[in-house]
């Protein structure tokens, strides 16, 4: 069965194949059918595979599966090969099953837009081309599909092209990810000039033989890898264009720019966790950029007016989350936060894209508000999401995958509390801002006509992801609660488990209470000062805060910086350069010939005369030279 | 005689199209064709029944040996491909002018011919005298081809192509003859093959100085920077066909120049001249996509993309190792197709919209969606996508090229980023946001579909299974480094 | 005969010099069939009859006459005598004759160092023998001569006619 | 019969060499330039009496004869030119004729 691998990229990608040659001509149900039926048919796939991988593991774990040789020059030979291990079932798993739900989903939020074939076309070539990403065996293919998703991405963002806006969106979303991209293939070259290979068993085989671990080259390499992950997984200081990339269509942020796409990073740097452990500096950046992340992240949601930018924000900081798993060694915490924010940010954005479909495309929160009569399911699984987002204890998912990263950071050897309170206070803020949504859109005096109008295709999906968001966490459960490890005992292959910590079970159980109290707390807060404005809440509206409000809703004004630094510098030299400098010179050339010209033909009188007598001087010359020389 | 044939076909076909046009104004299309697909059919045929080794035919005429003069052609696999190539954008080029080119068909057909068998003469000749006589042959039609159908301001883009062009040439004439008179001083023997030219050995400052005089006709072909102004004018004023040609064959001249003669003829000096070439091929990248980004004329700014593509082959060649040649051949192939294409996209648009100023356009998607989509597939194959064929390429130069030269590889490497900044801005601003200017044409019809369709496979098929286009070059590579194998820093690549 | 040789060569650079000076036309034409007589008694002293009768005959008499007859088509009357005036002015002369002076100069540069021992028109040579050398070694160079006056007849006669047809 | 030096034959032709070029050059009319030329042309006959004289051979007549058809041939086109030149540009001033000015 596992021999079907192939077919869960295929499918997506005979999809697009076939919406784009047909360019629009087919009837919107055909459209439907095709794109959502290639990523459901390939979700089933998955399912199959998964179930014949889990009941018969194959040999080593892993299933090879080479299609072609793609280049074979030397030793440099990269196959067209898929591997599938847990991680790579994993994530396989989490791409058809959320990508299928956000299709169907799509299916009918989408109906009627005249783009709706273009619209398929770029999401299941999105799906084929996260498949191939996660599927690779090879970091060049890795980076087909990574450059692969970078393109659907473009696409989508600037869906709605007649607005320049979602253009210029579309077009930083782009740069952005592919300034680190380039950093990522340099870090390609470096490691097969050293390594001699792109294989990712190889290489992980050979990095610890060739290098010590902090040796100056795994360094740099690792750095590399991680900037290709900054940029895809939008963390500082490539986090920029994520913000802006809510331009596209609801459900494109809900499966690239929140569950699958910007999670990339994560699993690049789990997928070559073995460099990253070679290089102490760089997975202490990791961790260091996480946490820095995830906080400026969260502040910044903590102001955002527009529902998506709230939840974009909301994903910067969650995926801060990870980095910050992953830099402190919980390679198995990250996946597992992975899955569970995939579920529960799918949910958040596919709720707030219905809630907005509801309410005539209005994005303002401040707008909205007593939704929840009107949109009851819309609001029944925002809320499940946001609980899940802020990791309220004990039944949703979200508290047992950030438990983990805590107890993780924790329990990390490098600057591991210092880590943990970033956490925590990460964990506190974000609670804060996503029942400030929750509060300010739902409750309170109704301020905008909605009606209810989704049918089953967008029902379903808002249902399963619910009940995925609550219960999709119950695989990894603390020691303190129950101790379930599914999840990490399927990753043990892939992905080291942590070293066993001497921590007692009661520390780990403060900790998460700690953790827990965060949480509530957060909503707490909420509730005090955006539903039942508190005296205190006054505050906000000094103007020392409103100064800072203005700062964080910039997002701490790296995009003022940036185009500072360097989009103006940039278009300025563009623009001053447009005649080519280059040109000047040869044009220089041309002008003194064309000077000298003007200069030498007023010698050129006409006159026979004037003509004979240097005719006569010449010859002169010439027999000056003859006769004396 | 195979070979002769490649030569003698478009030759022959250009004079029948010329004559022809009196019967019926279509009657030169027709002819150009029917050439290139005969002798499209010939190349395929020396493919198949090529001679076992690096050189699939060869033929070796005398013609005048007073001087040492031979009719001396060789087709090995980069001569193969590169003549593939030509021929098949040629096709694609007649297809392309079909409607834009209504006056004096015969005439466009024969120079555009004749440039072609210029071409196909130089990736075959292995004599030098004769390379340089192909050389000058296909630049006369080219001028024409500007000059008389070309746009606004063709006449001053035809004289500026043709001086770079022509006087770069003249340096390569003299060291044409310099090398061919040191060797009749060395040896008494007065000869230009380029077999018995090769092995001769030459003081470093004489080779260094013989060596840049071809190095300077093949950079201005290429072109690298700072040889390369002539480019934007001329691929900008010239008509589509032109365009195609210039950029999709004619580039690629300089870089099999500098492939087949400047490194195998001279390469103690080429290895010690590697740091600088490489790092005006870094420069390129980066500068002809900046340039690039700033432009208004959609045909400039395809142009000034080829000057940073070509950045690129200049980085690989002088890097000299298996991965960065191949990246190389690979990237003139795919950089030949894809803007080969854009080109014809541009002459399409212009054709619809009668204006090439970004500024005027805007909006095209819903209009135009066949050429729109077809549009933003050439402007991610140029930003180097994997899975197309100019991601192959550029990954495998620079692949290469790290071994011999990291800090410049790091920098040409940026020029991906440089890149995806002028694409997009050149897809978003003609294609998306608000409708400025309507097209007065519909959407593309079937011919149009089907040479874009033919591109698009074609480039799909470089970017998925590079492998055959990489074996079939192979030994060919492998033999001009074996040339000068005893130079350890440019021996293949050992990792 | 050497006494006879220096007094035609005074009245053939004196009259030469009469001639390239004068204003009226027909003046200077009579001027200079003077100095191409005396040029031909210098011919006839360097032992060249043959070539001093040609001299007589063909320059003197009839290029001089093709002359006369197109200053006489022109119809130059006293007007064109008084522009020519107008025209010859003193510092006309100076680039010219500082040309020449240095051509002078090289040649007599050249004569001097090359003087002795030449003497020229100890013998006479006849027309028979010229005639003989004529049509053995030269022949090639009759017809050239006879294709250019053939060529001249054709051209002269194109030329004249060219305003007709306007 | 002792002959003539020969420089002093040659310097007579290079006098009137000289004179004629001097015509030439000074002179506006064509005639007059026309005229020069002949003057020029005969002096050159003369150097070849000259030399031929000095080797008693019959070549340097031979060489007048040629110069003297050339002489006569350049006449009847130049005059015919003139007379052109003046029908067009009703002037005899070689300085009107100045089309070719750069």
């Amino acid at each position: 069965m596992l021999a079907l691998l192939w077919l869960t990229p295929a499918l997506p990608l005979l999809g697009f194949v076939i919406l784009f040659a047909t360019a629009g001509r087919l009837p919107a149900s055909a459209v439907a059918a095709v794109g959502v039926g290639s990523v459901g048919l390939s979700a089933v796939i998955a399912l199959i595979i998964t179930a014949s991988f889990l009941t018969t593991p194959p040999e080593g774990d892993f299933y090879r599966q080479v299609l072609w040789r793609w280049i074979a020059i030397g030793s440099f030979n990269p196959e067209v090969a898929f591997r599938l291990d847990p991680l790579s079932l994993v994530m396989m798993l989490v791409i058809t099953f959320v990508g299928f739900l956000i299709h169907l989903y799509s299916s009918e939020f989408m109906a009627g837009d005249e783009g709706y074939s273009r619209f398929f076309a770029s999401m299941n070539l999105f799906v084929a081309a996260m498949l191939i990403l996660v599927l690779a065996d090879d970091l060049l293919l890795l980076y087909a599909g990574w450059e692969g998703v970078g393109l659907c991405s473009y696409l989508l963002i600037g869906f709605w092209y007649r607005d320049p806006a979602n253009g210029a969106a579309a077009r930083k979303a782009f740069i952005v990810t592919r300034i680190g991209d380039t950093a990522m293939v340099v870090g390609l070259i470096l490691l097969f000039t050293r390594l001699g290979t792109l294989a990712i068993p190889e290489l992980m085989e050979r990095a610890p033989q060739a290098w010590p671990a902090g040796s100056a080259t795994a360094t740099a390499a690792a750095a590399l890898l991680l900037g290709g992950a900054l940029g895809k997984s939008a963390q500082i200081p490539l986090q920029t264009w994520l913000p802006d990339a809510m331009a596209g269509p609801t459900p494109v942020s809900a499966l690239i720019h929140a569950a699958t796409m910007v999670t990339a990073g994560v699993y690049l740097i789990a997928r070559t966790h073995v460099l990253f452990e070679l290089a102490p500096a760089i997975q202490l950046a990791v961790a260091a950029i996480g946490a820095a992340t995830l906080l400026l992240a969260a502040f910044s949601a903590l102001n955002q007016h527009d529902f998506k930018r709230i939840l974009a924000y909301s994903t910067i900081s969650q995926i801060g989350y990870m980095f910050l798993a992953l830099g402190a060694g919980a390679w198995t915490a990250a996946i597992f936060h992975f899955m569970t924010h995939a579920f529960f940010k799918a949910l958040l954005f596919l709720a707030a894209g219905a809630v907005m479909m509801c309410i005539g495309d209005e994005h303002d929160i401040f707008r909205m508000g007593g939704l929840w009569r009107r949109l009851p399911l819309a609001f029944a699984s925002f809320l499940i999401g946001a609980a899940s987002l802020a990791a309220l204890p004990l039944v949703t998912a979200g508290f047992y995958s950030k438990d983990m990263i805590l107890w993780g950071a924790w329990t990390s050897g490098r600057g591991g509390p210092a880590l943990w309170a970033a956490g925590l206070i990460g964990a506190l803020v974000t609670a804060i801002y996503i029942f400030r949504a929750v509060f300010v859109v739902f409750f309170g005096e109704m301020q905008i006509a909605a009606r209810s109008r989704y049918g089953w295709r967008i029902a379903v999906p808002l249902g399963v992801l619910s009940v995925l968001a609550l219960g999709g966490g119950f695989v990894e459960t603390p020691a303190a609660l129950g101790h379930v490890e599914a999840f990490s005992r399927l990753l043990e292959a892939v992905l080291p488990t942590q070293r066993e910590v001497a921590a007692a079970p009661a520390t780990q159980a403060t900790v998460m209470a700690i953790a827990s109290f965060a949480a509530l707390a957060g909503v707490f807060i909420a509730y005090l000062v955006y539903l039942r404005r508190v005296r205190a809440a006054t505050i906000l509206d000094t103007s020392a805060v409103q100064r800072l409000h203005r700062f964080w809703l910039a997002g701490w004004g790296f995009d003022w910086l940036y185009d500072r630094v360097l989009v103006r510098p940039f278009l300025w030299f563009a623009q001053l350069n447009r005649d080519d400098a280059v040109d000047a010179v040869y044009d220089g050339v041309a002008f003194s010939s064309r000077v000298s010209h003007a200069y030498l033909s007023r010698t050129q009188t006409g006159r026979v005369r004037w003509y004979a007598g240097w005719l006569v001087a010449g010859s002169l010359a010439a027999i000056a030279i003859a006769v004396f020389a | 005689m195979m070979l002769a044939s490649l030569i003698i076909i478009p030759a022959l076909g250009a004079i029948l199209a010329w004559r022809s046009e009196r019967l019926h104004p279509d009657a030169p299309r027709w002819i150009a064709l029917g050439a290139l697909a005969a002798a499209l059919a010939v190349t395929v045929a020396v493919w198949m029944h090529g001679q076992d080794g690096p050189w699939l035919a060869e033929t070796n005429w005398s013609w005048i040996p007073q001087l040492g003069i031979a009719f001396r052609l060789g087709l090995d696999g980069l001569s193969l491909l590169l003549i593939l190539l030509t021929l098949a954008l040629g096709i694609l080029a007649v297809a392309a002018s079909w409607t834009e080119i209504a006056e004096r068909t015969g005439l466009f057909h024969l120079t555009l011919l004749l440039t072609l068998a210029g071409v196909v003469g130089v990736f075959l000749a292995l004599d030098l005298f004769l390379f340089f006589f192909f050389w000058e042959l296909m630049l006369v039609p080219m001028y024409f081809i500007i000059a008389v159908w070309g746009h606004e301001e063709r006449i001053g883009a035809a004289i500026k192509f043709f001086i770079f062009t022509q006087g770069s040439g003249l340096l390569m004439l003299i060291a044409i003859l310099a090398i061919a008179l040191v060797h009749l001083q060395a040896t008494g023997r007065l000869t230009f093959d380029y077999f018995e030219l090769m092995g001769m050995a030459l003081g470093p400052d004489v080779s260094l100085f013989i060596m840049l005089g071809f190095f300077v006709a093949f950079a201005v072909k290429l072109p690298a920077f700072p040889f390369h102004p002539w480019l934007p004018d001329a691929h900008t004023q010239a008509p589509t066909a032109g365009s195609v040609i210039l950029a999709g064959v004619l580039l690629k001249t300089g870089a099999y120049g500098l492939l087949r003669f400047v490194v195998p003829l001279f390469p103690d000096a080429a290895m010690r001249f590697a740091p600088i070439a490489m790092l005006l091929g870094a420069i390129g990248v980066l500068y002809g996509a900046v340039l690039a980004f700033a432009q208004n004329d959609v045909k400039r700014l395809v142009a000034d993309s080829s000057i940073s593509h070509m950045g690129f082959v200049l980085l690989g060649i002088f890097a000299w190792n298996a991965l960065a040649l191949k990246g190389v051949v690979v990237q003139m192939i795919a950089h030949g197709i894809s803007t080969g294409a854009l080109f014809i996209i541009v002459g399409l648009l212009q054709e619809r919209i009668h204006t090439r100023d970004l500024r005027l356009m805007g909006g095209l998607s819903a209009q135009l969606p066949r050429l729109s989509m077809i549009g933003l597939f050439f402007a991610i194959a140029t930003l180097g996508l994997p899975g197309l064929g100019n991601f192959v390429g550029e990954f495998l130069v620079l692949l290469g090229s790290f071994d011999a030269n990291p800090p410049l590889t790091i920098v040409a490497a940026a020029g991906l980023v440089a890149a995806v900044i002028y694409a997009l801005t050149l897809v978003q601003r003609a294609f998306h946001g608000e409708l400025r200017r309507s097209s007065s044409a519909p959407d593309l019809c079937l011919r149009e579909m089907a040479v874009m369709a033919v591109m698009m496979i074609l480039i799909l098929w470089l970017g998925v299974r590079p492998q055959p286009l990489l074996d079939t070059v192979s030994p060919a590579l492998l033999n001009l480094q074996k040339l000068d194998a005893s130079h350890a820093a440019l021996t293949e690549h050992q990792p | 005969m050497t006494a006879a040789f220096y007094v035609s060569a005074a009245i053939a650079v004196l009259s030469t010099v009469m001639a390239i000076t004068r204003a009226d036309a027909v003046h200077a034409l009579l001027y200079l069939v003077v100095s191409l007589l005396a040029a031909a008694s210098i011919f006839y002293v360097l032992g060249a009859p043959f070539a001093a009768v040609l001299e007589v005959i063909i320059y003197a008499g009839a290029i001089m006459v093709l002359f006369v007859f197109v200053v006489m088509m022109l119809n130059l009357g006293q007007a064109a005598t008084i522009q020519e005036r107008s025209w010859i002015k003193p510092r006309m002369w100076i680039g010219p004759a500082a040309l020449t002076a240095v051509l002078m100069a090289e040649v007599a540069y050249v004569l001097w160092a090359s003087r002795k021992g030449n003497f020229a028109g100890a013998n006479v040579i006849e027309a028979e023998q010229v005639g003989i050398a004529f049509f053995g070694p030269y022949l090639l160079a009759v017809e050239l001569a006879s294709m250019l006056l053939l060529a001249g007849l054709v051209a002269a006669c194109h030329l004249g006619r060219g305003d007709e047809r306007k | 019969m002792a002959g003539i030096p020969l420089s002093h034959g040659l310097l007579v032709a290079v006098v009137l060499f000289a004179l004629g070029l001097v015509g030439v050059l000074a002179r506006r009319n064509l005639v007059f330039m026309l005229m020069s030329i002949e003057i020029m042309l005969n002096a050159a006959g003369l150097a070849f009496i000259a030399g031929g004289a000095r080797w008693a051979q019959p070549d340097g007549q031979i060489m007048f004869i040629l110069v003297l058809t050339l002489a006569a041939a350049e006449v009847s086109v130049g005059l015919a030119l003139i007379l052109a030149l003046y029908h067009r540009l009703e002037t005899l001033d070689a300085d009107a004729a100045d089309k070719l000015k750069g």
